[in-house]
């Protein structure tokens, strides 16, 4: 039973039903702590307070939607761009890794420090080198996203079932075809859920990459709003965040479930079986 | 290289980049008034303006070749060429820097006395400096915490006084009806400017006359808002800066600053003797080192021919 | 059916098939144990990654030495080597490491048990996962620098605030990744232990969170340099006496090559975690497979 | 088509002696002392030692033994999936390695180890699809061996929605459908039941016919080892090694009617005759 | 002790009819009408249908029948690891969860599930740890079942390094060390050696004999069926359903000499006979 290990939705849990009241549990819990908010909001809330009523924030979003959404759309078009970097990075490290060990060793642990460096001390070297637009924003989100990746991928190419790889080697596969027949399909949860991880992870890196300077972004938003102590807008600026990565994070799930039918390993939560 | 940061283009145009020194708030609609106005246009002259935030040295951009010119802290712009960066400065935007302790107004802090027995939230940078000022002047138990990014210390009492932006800081405070006191480092006898205006001394000496066109402009940009500082504060919210700033607080802003960017002697003035305490009480908290020389560090041939004589080109 | 030749010309007797134990170095696909020594091969295995770290960092160092001298990259942009061994503040650098290493070893211990709780709970059960997969991802979708007014109002401005942002930092991965270690059981498996008549809670703990464990040991791997990152975040946020906070001065004082020896100070931190994370494995997980 | 022995009487020989010498040059995989060790549970575990064994091209070979004395470990060593600790190996002449690599060989593992995120189709398509084969022809191919096995209806099924015996047979018509030069199939048959398992008998000796493959069977089956064999390896255990060797000369194609031969039938006994023996040997 | 039947000629009845009726009261594990619908390959496919039997306590009870026929969904369903589609199952007059929940089962899975992070000997454990038995008691016992499965020396051995057959015989030590009320057998003895096998049959009638236990054996080997079974049901395909049920009745404990016996020749031949005209059914 290796982590690639199957289970096909059985019968087992029984669990179908829950669905429905999980989701009802959720959405009765939410709304309730959103209207202990409200309320709390409304009665105790003073300008300069820290929580202004949820009514309060939604209306700054919608009076302000039009750069919201520009905002939001920047961010996403940095953390996109990094993150596709990210992934394509981290695949082909990982494929290095799994065909040349030695160098690859090397390699992962270089990416590890790398990866360590707090986008505060890389900030100079990185604008000097990528100037302040969109490039390097981009670079920072890649830098966030990679490492997740790699280090999910390199621990699944490397726990491929033992009888799995021996039949590759008894058809002959040669490396490419082993990777491509065998052990990336067997990597596929492992690597649809490092994607889980890095989305929100590039998103976050690209608010944060902001802060060094930009002319626009979500992160921007946000640092006007905590700079210029908007409590509300700084709560929409939140909630904005909150919702893309709530949407990637929802995406993700749905491709992994889309890309690996037959693991047991889908979204969270709810244990089809 | 000169492409970008300032250079001919090809009709005729000179192409200047500029580097600020924070983000694109109203404490620089006095170029965005000159971009509006056509002032620099009038000087045949296109410019683009890149912002800086809390992560970026605004100066490196200058010395790098990425920006032709810019602004930056002043004791950033000191400490940089106390380790020999081919600096220069040629103007200051704020005549006093808008620095300074902000506190609750019901429980202001007024004076270094009153620092006695309270916490305060300082920057990093300003940290020394507000410990060489207690310690002189004798204060006790003064305990000192970092400043967060925002002012949320002051408002849940974590901190009696936080060190910030009294043109955005303060007056957002105002805004949202949290009454506030502002100290200025002035205040407590410490000489100050706020964001100079900086290029390289290689830029001064090959292209002094670009850099005199380029101000000029510029003086009549802030000369424009501080005659009508409800326009820009609000063409900066909704024209220059789309990231959700408010026209209102803008505004404000810019009504607020007003007194802090005029002097006597016309707007963007920088003056060597002052630039000289500056340097002196620096070296004395031990925030630089080495002793710079005003002459050095200060060049004032650009205002003046940028002003020729005058104190206000607008009028 | 297609015919194939039911002869073919039997090759000449060759140069001996000598296929010896030789290559079987563990390195491509070979499968099975060498099985003399291969405890020291474990062991040596196990002393590879830190040996293989410092390789590549002195690697490392001499790309960068060389890349700065002949690109004659300005020092405050990024000083070489030499010049941070020489010029930097190693006095304030292992001040620093002292107070960031127990942070961080904070974080790390407490961002892996709050994710790895937080996946038991979401997997346990629906209506948990209903409600708190949503909170983990909007805890997740805040950076944690726009979080620190309500943090610091939470937690003061001690310690405890250093360890809870780092913490936030790595919880993440690790509840995706046990997760799905959690859910990656045979149907056999489970099938037994409901036969058996297993409580839930004995299904967790003899057959999922043994199957979890490689997918968490993944998850112990992001960690080790995220917990630095989020320790450094902290300091710079807070202030504090580590490497974060020496990064921030050194920066601001612009004592670049005091930076950057903070910043590598911080790299082997989290390169010698990482280390621990894997011999750990190692250790505790021979049965995983991995090589 | 094989040449139909005359000599009814089982030819019995200890290994390593005169019949084995005999067919010497002809021999498609040799080995020389082969030995393999293992670490198992912290002791190093000798799983075989001493193997010498000649099998000749275009011939049918079983191993057989007691369960755990080393089969499925001789079987891999043989197909390159397991260096032996000592001894050599020669198969075509060349090291296994590169007879592998000249994609001879067709293996059915003891576990049929299908991917589950192929359908049955798709797993007996993938030898093909890993050598190049176009599509269409080897769908083709993939469904006929499928119906051949019987897994008519099967082809979209996922290998979880798959009962043993039909996981099994897919695997089988996976190692069929390359027909490889060299076949191996480790107790491909277990988990089927006996009229399954004859029929699949009957096919594997028609396609080995047809296609003049050398195969090599572990099976625990005396019946199914007489019926299929030119030879027979006994391996005995502790440490495993090759007790005897058994040659099978019966007509072919062997049909139910040979099965009723008292030839076949000896053949058997003398086979049973021999395991009991390594286990009394073992296990007293 | 069981009472040694005296009846030596086969029984035969029709599924559903007096034999199974006859029974009727004491049945300790009873299905009506059982079916079984799953999804395979986007298709609804019926599994099993109409299944009625009835099993006495205390009985060996066998299924066999073709490959895929739904054997072991029939054994799931009944251990209550699969719900049935249609029908109602009673096992100790209980339904099939309270049944499992009063912790009576044993269960060998058609693939030996071992966990592969326990030793053999953990494995064999596992039960008895759930059930909270102390360490000691409960390793001596493990202990003595792998010796009896003859897997000595191997308790510290990891599954990933056991044979195909050593792994069985771990899966079966691990069934057998609960002593259950029930024993679920799916195809246990696969991929054993005859000798092994015989062996383990054996062991199991004496464990049967010893602790009074139902069991319910899935097995594709006539002999064997006979061997161990007080009854068996032949199953049918397509969908898969009960065809035939039959009485074996020979003395007890059966041995080698038992083996021997005419009546079991004829009930050997019975069930061949059965299971062909089954085969003959569906695959013309
Ligand atoms: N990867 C391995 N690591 C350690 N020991 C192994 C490994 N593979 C096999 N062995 C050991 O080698 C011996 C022979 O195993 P092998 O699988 O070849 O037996 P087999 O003859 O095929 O048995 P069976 O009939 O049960 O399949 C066994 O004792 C087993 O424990
Ligand atoms: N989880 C499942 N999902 C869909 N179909 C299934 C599932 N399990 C079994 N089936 C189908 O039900 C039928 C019966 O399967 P089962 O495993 O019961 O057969 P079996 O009689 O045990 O066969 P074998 O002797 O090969 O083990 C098969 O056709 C199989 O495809
Ligand atoms: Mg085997
Ligand atoms: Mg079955």
């Amino acid at each position: 039973m290796s982590r690639n290990a199957v289970a096909a939705p059985g019968t087992l849990g029984r669990r179908t039903p829950n669905r429905l009241a999980s989701a009802l549990t959720a959405t009765t819990v939410y709304c309730a702590l959103l209207a202990a908010w409200e309320l709390y909001g409304r009665a105790e809330y003073r300008p300069g307070g820290v929580l202004p009523p949820p009514s309060q924030i939604l209306g700054v979003l919608w009076n302000g939607r039009a750069g919201y959404w520009s905002n939001t759309l920047t961010t996403v078009g940095e953390a996109a761009a990094g993150f596709t970097g990210g992934v394509a990075l981290a695949v082909v490290l990982a494929l290095v890794m799994d065909r040349l060990p030695l160098i690859g060793d090397g390699v992962y642990r270089l990416s590890l420090m790398i990866y360590s460096i707090p986008v505060v001390a890389l900030a100079p070297a990185l604008v000097a080198w990528l100037g302040l637009g969109f490039t390097s924003k981009a670079a920072v989100a890649l830098l966030a996203a990679f490492f997740p990746v790699l280090v999910n991928l390199t621990g699944a190419l490397r726990s491929t079932d033992r009888r799995v790889r021996e039949l590759g080697e008894v058809l002959n596969t040669g490396w490419v075809g082993s990777l491509r027949f065998l052990r990336l399909p067997y990597a596929l949860p492992a690597f649809t859920a490092s994607l889980k991880i890095a989305a929100p992870a590039a998103f976050i890196a690209a608010m944060i990459a902001e802060w060094v300077g930009a002319d626009q972004g979500l992160g921007l938003a946000l640092l006007y709003a905590m700079f210029g102590y908007q409590m509300p807008e700084l709560w929409a600026a939140l909630v904005l965040s909150s919702a893309v990565t709530g949407l990637l994070a929802a995406a993700f799930g749905w491709i992994a479930r889309i890309a690996t039918p037959w693991h047991a390993s889908i979204d969270a939560g709810s244990e089809r079986r | 290289s000169d492409g970008s940061s300032g250079g001919k283009s090809a009709d005729g145009m000179l192409s200047i980049n500029n580097q600020l020194g924070w983000l694109k708030l109203t404490q620089f609609g006095g170029f965005y008034a000159a971009e509006t106005k056509g002032y620099y246009k009038a000087e045949k002259i296109s410019t683009s303006f890149t912002a800086g935030g809390p992560n970026i040295l605004a100066w490196q951009q200058v010395t790098s070749g990425k920006a032709f010119t810019g602004d930056d802290d002043n004791t950033n712009v000191l400490v940089a060429m106390a380790k020999g960066q081919p600096l220069v400065i040629y103007g200051a935007i704020f005549q006093t820097s808008p620095f300074a302790i902000i506190s609750k107004k019901d429980d202001p802090i007024e004076s270094i006395e009153d620092f006695a027995g309270r916490t305060i939230a300082v920057t990093e940078a300003s940290r020394q400096q507000f410990e060489s000022l207690v310690k002189k002047a004798g204060v006790k138990k003064v305990s000192f915490i970092p400043a967060g990014t925002d002012p949320t210390q002051l408002t849940t009492g974590q901190a009696s006084g936080y060190s910030g932006y009294a043109t955005s800081q303060a007056v957002a405070l105002k805004r949202q009806g949290v009454d506030v006191h502002v100290l200025y480092l002035e205040d407590l006898g410490v000489p100050s400017y706020g964001n100079v205006l900086i290029t390289t001394r290689d830029h001064l000496e090959k292209r002094h006359d670009d850099l005199v066109r380029f101000l000029r402009a510029t003086i009549k940009g802030h000369e424009y808002m501080n005659a009508n500082p409800d326009e820009i504060g609000r063409l900066v919210a909704t024209k220059w800066n789309t990231s959700g700033l408010k026209s209102g607080e803008e505004a404000a802003t810019a009504r607020f600053q007003k007194d802090l960017i005029t002097s006597p002697k016309g707007v963007l003035q920088v003056d060597p003797v002052k630039m000289q305490k500056i340097i002196d009480e620096l070296v004395d908290v031990g925030t630089i080192s080495k002793k710079l020389q005003a002459a050095d560090v200060v060049d004032t041939s650009v205002l003046e021919a940028a002003y020729d004589g005058r104190t206000s080109l607008l009028t | 059916m297609k015919m194939q030749t039911p002869f073919r010309p039997s090759a000449a007797p060759s140069h001996g098939g000598t296929a010896g134990p030789a290559d079987d170095g563990g390195s491509s696909g070979r499968t099975d144990a060498v099985p003399a020594g291969e405890r020291r091969g474990r062991f040596l295995s196990g002393m590879r990654g830190p040996a293989t770290s410092a390789a590549v960092l002195a690697v490392a160092l001499a790309v960068w030495e060389i890349g700065v001298r002949v690109t004659g990259t300005p020092s405050y942009a990024l000083p070489a080597p030499s010049e941070i061994a020489t010029t930097a503040d190693w006095g304030a650098v292992s001040e620093a490491v002292k107070s960031t290493v127990l942070a961080v070893l904070g974080g790390f211990v407490a961002g892996n048990g709050a994710g790895f709780a937080l996946a038991l709970l979401i997997s346990a059960s629906p209506i948990l996962a209903s409600v708190l997969y949503p909170l983990a991802l909007t805890l997740r979708a805040i950076p944690v620098v726009a979080l620190a007014p309500f943090i610091t109002l939470a937690f003061g401005r001690g310690a405890m605030l250093t360890i809870v942002v780092a913490a936030l930092i790595v919880f993440f991965p690790t509840l995706v990744n046990v997760l799905l270690g959690l859910r990656s059981v045979e149907r056999e498996a489970l099938e037994l232990m409901h036969v058996l008549n297993c409580r839930p809670v004995t299904v967790y703990r003899r057959v999922r969170l043994p199957a979890a464990m490689p997918s968490f040991f993944d998850a112990m791997r992001i960690a080790a340099p995220a917990a630095v990152l989020g320790v450094m975040t902290a300091e710079w946020i807070i202030g504090g006496q580590g490497l974060g906070k020496l990064v921030i001065t050194a920066a601001l004082a612009l004592e670049t090559t005091t930076m950057w020896a903070a910043i590598l100070a911080s790299s082997v931190v989290a390169g010698l975690l990482f280390s621990l994370v894997t011999l750990a494995e190692r250790l505790l997980l021979p049965w995983a497979g991995r090589r | 088509m094989r040449a139909a022995g005359s000599d009814p009487g089982p030819a019995l020989a200890v290994a390593g002696t005169a019949a084995a010498a005999e067919s010497g040059n002809s021999g498609v995989v040799r080995t020389e002392g082969v030995g393999k060790r293992f670490d198992v549970g912290g002791r190093p575990f000798t799983a075989l030692e001493g193997i010498d064994l000649t099998i000749r091209e275009g011939s049918f070979c079983t191993l057989i033994g007691p369960s755990g004395c080393g089969k499925s470990t001789l079987l891999r060593i043989l197909a390159d999936v397991v260096q032996p600790t000592t001894g050599t190996v020669e198969v075509f002449g060349r090291t296994p390695a590169q007879a592998r690599q000249a994609a001879e060989f067709g293996f059915v593992f003891q576990d049929p180890v299908l991917l589950p995120w192929r359908t049955a189709l798709a797993n007996v398509e993938l030898p093909l699809q890993v050598a190049g084969v176009p599509k269409d022809e080897r769908r083709k191919q993939a469904r006929d061996l499928l119906r051949l096995v019987g897994l008519e209806g099967f082809e979209k099924a996922l290998p979880a929605k798959l009962s043993g015996g039909m996981a099994r047979r897919v695997a089988i018509a996976r190692a069929l459908i390359l027909r490889p030069r060299l076949l191996f199939l480790d107790e491909p048959f277990n988990g089927l039941d006996e009229i399954r398992r004859r029929q699949m008998n009957d096919e594997l000796q028609r396609i080995w016919l047809e296609t003049g493959t050398t195969a090599i069977l572990v099976t625990h089956n005396v019946s199914e080892a007489v019926f299929l064999s030119d030879q027979v390896f006994v391996l005995g255990r502790g440490p495993g090694r090759i007790i005897a060797e058994l040659e099978i000369d019966l007509p072919r194609p062997r049909t139910a009617q040979t099965m009723l031969l008292p030839e076949f039938t000896a053949y058997e006994q003398r086979l049973t005759d021999l395991l009991t023996e390594v286990y009394g040997g073992i296990d007293p």
